[in-house]
């Protein structure tokens, strides 16, 4: 059962053109088109992972997916429904089961509100519970994210350490009692030496409340230790998908081979292949209708720039590329 | 990559201390800091937040702010004796000529109102006397070895992107030739792709250049690859030092296991991460026991009683701790997750 | 940038357009016959109804509001209540001695309040800059009718120094700008209202100067600067004072509209005959015309000095973004 | 369980107001500012009865004796005018009508400002325009002129020196406060906010608000002491309320009278009093601005 399904999902930006092209001159407006075409399905209590260089659509699309940005074209549907254009009650509660878990431990928390507060917010400002039991329940979560409610309680943020902050932001998604949770690069800002600590409570934390995760990164490495699938994306479009481990130990599209292979690893003696790319990421300002990878592929020619392979959604399971020449580089 | 010691090293720093007077206290920020860079060899130093690695860089380049302090009891660059040097002299003679900085942020270090070839042309002028044409040409030329055009010299800090404005920064680091760059963090927040290219450009730089290079980062997969002598920090203090290839086959000290388990690597995904448990000392007051103590799962009553010192194992392998006859049984403890939990 | 000054311009000139309609609805507010703004009631009537065609004073509100904006666009302002002589050749003479006080005071203050800001953020928490900062925040609080009072009795009054108001000597005025700067009476003249003006507001460049530099000193390229073995003095002023320049600028436009207020109380109190005193004996005598005619022309003045600052802010800043919106 | 709410939110006001004293307090000045200012408030709450005489009624000395231009004495602690009023008598009556004038235009003038550059930031896009092409229009409103405008269409009242000063003052509050929001609004904390299911008025008010609000209270203050000089300036240009004694007022009434050159006591008691208030007010803000740009403090 598929709990959500992006049917080829986009969003694009305008780009505000100067004062003297826009009145003067009446240029056209440019678009910045950040998620095109996005075909994905996150299965009952599966981790979905996605991967790609900043620029790369992965926040635009968690945004769409948490409701607070309205797709260009596209549908979104969960459990079956589309959420496009919900309103009132059905959009307060589709809002309520899909939480967001941020980046920036050191950002994402007010700096005036004291840890229980925070936790509080969500169901205080969906008027989810009476006061008594939103209190009763902050202290519960607290407790399950490893924080004990006597000691954290009254600290501010500033009073809490990285990995501290990382777990009241945990706490106060989970308090909501989401069906899905959005991940944004969460481990990212935090030491080295506690980042496993943070992903051990996820992954109990999943298995313990049973929700769905998308969980967003741009480290190859941790998203094969916590995703059951992975969604690779390169400016805006879907390179490559398939179960977590065989994307990174076995990739087929051009730019996840590269992708992998400019991962360092830690041992001095051993040597990797160089990715065999050239030039820079872009903007995808008005790009054109192929594969937005193809100026930098190797194996490109003009049918990589005249059209792009959508995935499909039919078997959620499949390992699949974007890619027109999956057999000359199998061979090559 | 692996060189042979040689006999007069390019910087040699003994028990290098900082201390910041603050409202709480003293903060011994950096403490009973040794060690030397040899000619033409990468020396990386790995640490997570607050284990002083940026105050380390500002006391070897005195950035310190007017509230820290710095003692040393040797501080050598090329024979050189660096401490007994005057404000002015160390400006005139060792800043970017003999030391230069590739900063952790090269997007907040760019000054937002000059131009990025302008900044680099500066800093060649600040200190060689040539044209101002002679110092565009040299500019341009070490924008080609970065691999950038020489025509974006006329762009503003803002235009570039983030890998571009770091490779101008390594350019500008490498404008006067000197003996030793310190590099902070290169890659940190760059894209993998970007990063790689960044790191294959400073590979090569190494290999047409004499400089030395003391690379900073707390990702230890970049230092991995790139340094040839590694050293761990905790605490303001340096944990253990070794060869690379030393230390990843032959770490002793608990902190450096506990790291190598908390850090993925992508040819084994799907292994057991394990985190240290706690959080990292605040350094007020002095050390009066292993920084490292209250949250090292192998611990004696004797750790919290005094900092232990530097022991000699091997020729160029030193480790701050007192059980490193049992570091065989620690590699194996340290695999298991229960050991680190307290 | 051209873009950016482009748009300044075009909104400066709705402000300009937004202000005078905003005089009008004002005028036009006031009880009583609102021919009274226009027409003196002291002409002869029939003068009065040939002035109230002219003006459309017979005509519905809107065809008013229509003639009173061309009649501004066509300079033609009316004439004063009291000397009956054409608002706009008032104004074109007391206009120059308007900005020369002003310039003067500017330069006094922009050059002695951002050098000092400088050197305070330099030297900070020495003496020069605690007491720097505390004699700026009470030149801050200090109105400039009081400091201009004060000056008046100590160095005129008292000790005889400067003489006590006027622009020149009475019956000794001069042809045009050139003489009048020639005059050493001018000049004489000219040292207490600057001085005033200059008090009143040199504290803020000068306090926002300072802040803005070690908001700046603290900043990552201010390190690289300094790392790169630069003299002290060039991190100072190239780097850091450049940028700390950005933070004076973005005030300068709240400064310019409060240095027109005080402009208009030093030129009362030094009967300098300027814009702002003529502001305020037109308004005491009722004579609408000419207070009409001043404010405007005072409001044009600080919209035209704030569509400066935002010019040269421009040229500062070389970081004029593209933003993008999103569509649906 | 609702008693403990109760008594939670009580120890969160207490603990900061609590914070707001020792910010206050943090720094000598602003300390030295806080008490001057309630000192005022102080003279201001009993004016009637610490105030010997009426304004404008005319003093006569132990001897009989008409009290016309008398210094300072015993008597007349801060002297007299030519017409024989009690300048000290007018001194504290005064100090009422400058504390109403900066507290009621000072704070009208903040909430509307806040509420301007709050939404204009938050929202952004037309709100945002349509309400910062308002503010540029007062920027081109020189401010006294305009008082003074206003004070010879409709007359000398208190009524419209405030309503003059609102409209205009709230310019410079909304501007800089718009520009915190923007920044403010960017960060992480606010995005958490909005997944969390916050309303636009509570990310507004409950969110952003109180980490504008050291900025907010700088802006008070300097509100409150644009107020006040503003309405001494146009009161010693004649254009203030003639009913009712204020500092500007008294200088005018001295300027009037031409006696400058003699009673420098009548100058020197209200123009201390008008620096003083203000530049204690300033004080004040300065501790805010310490905290409104932390940057300020650590170095």
């Amino acid at each position: 059962m598929e709990i959500l399904e992006l049917d080829h999902l986009s969003r694009h930006f305008e780009i505000q053109p100067g004062f003297i092209d826009r009145v003067i001159r009446r240029h056209p407006m440019s678009y910045i088109k950040a998620v095109e075409s996005l075909n994905v399905s996150i299965g009952n209590n599966e981790i979905l992972g996605i991967a790609g260089e900043s620029g790369c659509g992965k926040s635009t699309t968690c945004t769409m997916v948490s409701g607070l940005l309205e797709p260009t074209s596209g549908d979104i549907r969960y459990k079956g429904k589309s959420i496009i254009g919900l309103k009132g009650e059905e959009l307060r509660q589709y809002r309520r089961s899909v939480q967001m878990i941020f980046q920036d431990p050191y950002e994402s928390l007010n700096p005036r509100f004291r840890a229980a507060d925070i936790v509080a917010e969500g169901p205080r400002a969906l008027d989810l519970w009476d006061a008594d039991e939103i209190d009763h329940r902050v202290i519960e979560i607290l407790n399950a994210v490893g924080l004990p409610a006597h000691k954290y309680t009254e600290r501010f943020p500033h009073e809490l350490s990285g990995g501290e902050r990382q777990r009241v932001g945990i706490a106060s998604a989970l308090v909501m009692e989401p069906e899905m949770i959005i991940a944004d690069e969460p481990l990212s800002m935090l030491d080295v030496s506690i980042r496993a600590g943070i992903l051990d409570l996820i992954k109990e934390l999943q298995e313990e409340r049973q929700f769905s995760s998308i969980y967003v990164s741009h480290d190859l490495s941790i998203l094969g230790n916590v995703a059951d699938r992975v969604l690779i994306m390169y400016l805006g479009q879907a390179m490559e998908i398939g179960p977590a481990k065989d994307v990174i130990l076995n990739p087929r599209h051009p730019y996840t081979r590269a992708l992998v292979g400019a991962v360092p690893i830690p041992d001095p003696r051993s040597r990797r292949a160089i990715p065999n790319i050239r030039g820079d990421i872009s903007k995808p300002i008005d790009p054109p209708p192929g594969c937005r990878f193809a100026p930098r592929c190797p194996h490109a020619d003009s049918s990589c720039q005249a059209n792009f392979v959508e995935l499909s959604t039919e078997d959620p399971n499949a390992h699949q590329a974007a890619c027109h020449k999956l057999d000359i580089i199998a061979d090559g | 990559m692996t060189k042979t010691a040689t006999p007069e090293p390019l910087l040699s720093i003994r028990n290098l201390g900082v201390v910041y007077s603050t409202s709480q206290g003293p903060v011994h920020a950096v403490s009973n800091i040794s060690f030397d860079v040899h000619a033409n060899e990468v020396f990386g130093i790995a640490g997570e937040s607050g284990c002083g690695k940026s105050t380390l860089i500002r006391s070897l380049l005195r950035l310190l702010p007017d509230n820290g302090r710095m003692d040393a009891g040797l501080c050598q660059y090329k024979g050189q004796d660096l401490t007994a040097m005057s404000d002015e002299a160390f400006r005139k003679n060792i800043l970017w000529q003999e030391i230069s900085l590739v900063p952790q942020s090269a997007m907040a270090s760019f000054n937002p109102v000059h131009r990025v070839g302008d900044q680099i042309i500066e800093s060649i002028l600040a200190h060689r006397d040539i044209s101002r044409a002679e110092a565009r040409e040299r500019s341009a030329g070490l924008f080609d070895v970065v691999g950038l055009q020489s025509d974006l010299m006329n762009s503003y800090p803002h235009e570039f992107s983030g890998g571009m404005r770091q490779r101008a920064m390594i350019a500008m680091s490498l404008s006067l030739d000197p003996g030793l760059i310190i590099m902070d963090e290169p890659t940190t927040g760059l894209d993998v792709l970007v990063q790689e290219r960044i790191l294959r450009r400073i590979r090569e730089i190494r290999a047409e250049i004499k400089s030395s290079i003391i690379l900073i980062t707390h990702d230890i997969a970049v230092i991995a690859e790139m340094s040839d002598r590694i050293a761990i920090m905790y605490g303001g203090e340096v944990m253990e030092q070794a060869t690379a290839v030393d230390m990843f086959e032959n770490p002793h000290h608990p902190y450096t296991l506990g790291l190598k388990n908390a850090f993925p690597s992508i040819r084994d995904i799907g292994s057991e991460l394990i985190s240290i448990p706690g959080s990292p000392p605040t350094l007020v007051g002095p050390l009066t026991s292993c920084p490292f103590a209250p949250r090292c799962p192998f611990n004696l009553d004797t750790c919290h009683q005094a900092n232990p010192e530097s022991i000699n194992i091997g020729t160029s392998h030193q480790v701050r701790c007192i059980r490193t006859a049992d570091a065989k049984q620690f590699r194996k403890l340290a695999r298991e997750k229960s050991t680190w939990r307290s | 940038m051209f873009d950016y000054i482009l748009r300044r311009l075009v909104y400066t000139l709705i402000t300009i357009f937004a202000v005078a309609s905003i005089l009008f609805v004002l005028f036009r507010m006031l009880p009583g016959d609102p021919t009274m703004q226009v027409i003196s009631p002291a002409m002869d009537p029939a003068v009065q109804l040939r002035m109230k065609e002219a003006f459309g004073l017979n005509e519905p509100i809107w065809a008013q509001y229509l003639i009173y904006m061309k009649n501004l666009v066509t300079l033609e302002w009316g004439r004063s209540f009291v000397s009956a002589q054409e608002v706009t050749d008032i104004l074109s003479y007391r206009f120059w001695n308007t900005i020369l006080l002003m310039a003067a005071g500017m330069c006094m203050t922009l050059v002695l309040g951002i050098g000092m800001g400088i050197i305070m953020a330099w030297k900070r928490n020495s003496a020069l800059d605690i007491g720097g900062t505390i004699v700026g925040l009470v030149f801050q609080a200090a109105p400039p009718f009081i400091t201009g009072l004060l000056l008046l009795m100590v160095l005129s009054y008292r000790l005889g120094l400067f003489p006590t108001g006027g622009m020149y000597p009475a019956g000794q005025r001069p042809d045009g700008i050139i003489e009048l700067l020639l005059m050493p009476e001018f000049w004489h003249r000219i040292v207490l209202p600057t001085l005033t003006v200059g008090m009143y507001y040199i504290s803020t460049p000068m306090l926002i100067m300072r802040d803005s530099m070690l908001e700046v000193l603290g900043s990552d390229f201010i390190e690289l600067a300094r790392a790169k073995g630069l003299k002290p003095r060039v991190v100072m002023f190239k780097h850091a004072a450049r940028n700390a320049l950005l933070g004076v600028v973005t005030l300068a436009g709240i400064m310019i509209g409060f240095a027109v207020g005080g402009q208009v109380v030093v030129e009362a109190l030094f009967s300098w005959p300027g814009m702002g005193q003529l502001m305020v004996e037109s308004a005491a005598s009722h004579d609408y015309p000419v207070a009409q005619g001043t404010f405007l022309m005072l409001a044009i003045l600080v919209i035209t000095l704030n569509f400066f600052t935002d010019v040269l802010y421009s040229y500062l800043d070389p970081r004029i973004k593209i933003t993008a919106k999103g569509v649906n | 369980m609702s008693a403990n709410r109760l008594s939670r939110q009580l120890k969160n006001l207490r603990s900061g107001l609590a914070e707001h004293y020792r910010i206050i307090t943090s720094n000598r000045l602003s300390a030295f500012g806080f008490w001057i200012i309630i000192l005022f408030v102080v003279v201001a709450i009993f004016a009637p009865w610490i105030a010997p005489h009426e304004p404008w009624e005319m003093v006569y000395d132990r001897d009989g004796n008409f009290a016309s231009l008398r210094p300072p004495s015993w008597q007349f602690p801060v002297g007299t005018t030519h017409l024989g009023y009690d300048l000290f008598s007018q001194l504290v009556l005064a100090t009422r009508t400058t504390l109403l004038i900066g507290a009621t235009s000072g704070l009208i003038s903040i909430i509307i400002g806040a509420n301007i550059g709050l939404v204009a930031g938050y929202y952004g896009g037309k709100i945002d325009e349509v309400l910062m092409r308002l503010t540029d229009i007062l920027y081109g409103m020189p401010f006294l002129p305009f008082i003074i405008i206003l004070i010879s269409l409709f007359g000398r009242k208190l009524e419209f020196v405030i309503l003059a000063i609102i409209l205009i003052i709230w310019r410079t509050s909304a501007r800089v406060i718009r520009a915190q929001t923007i920044a403010i609004k960017q960060r992480q904390f606010i995005a958490m906010a909005k997944a969390r299911g916050c309303s636009d008025f509570r990310i507004i008010y409950r969110h952003i608000l109180p980490n504008v609000l050291p900025l907010l209270l700088l802006y008070a203050a300097f509100n409150i002491a644009w107020s006040i000089i503003t309405e001494a300036s146009a009161s010693f240009l004649g254009f203030g309320d003639g009913e009712t004694i204020s500092w500007g007022g008294m200088l005018y009434e001295l300027w009037l009278s031409g006696k400058t050159r003699v009673a420098w006591w009548w100058f020197a008691t209200p123009s201390i009093c008008i620096v003083l208030l203000v530049t204690s007010l300033v004080f004040v803000s300065r501790a805010y601005e310490e905290v409104a740009n932390p940057r300020l403090r650590k170095r």
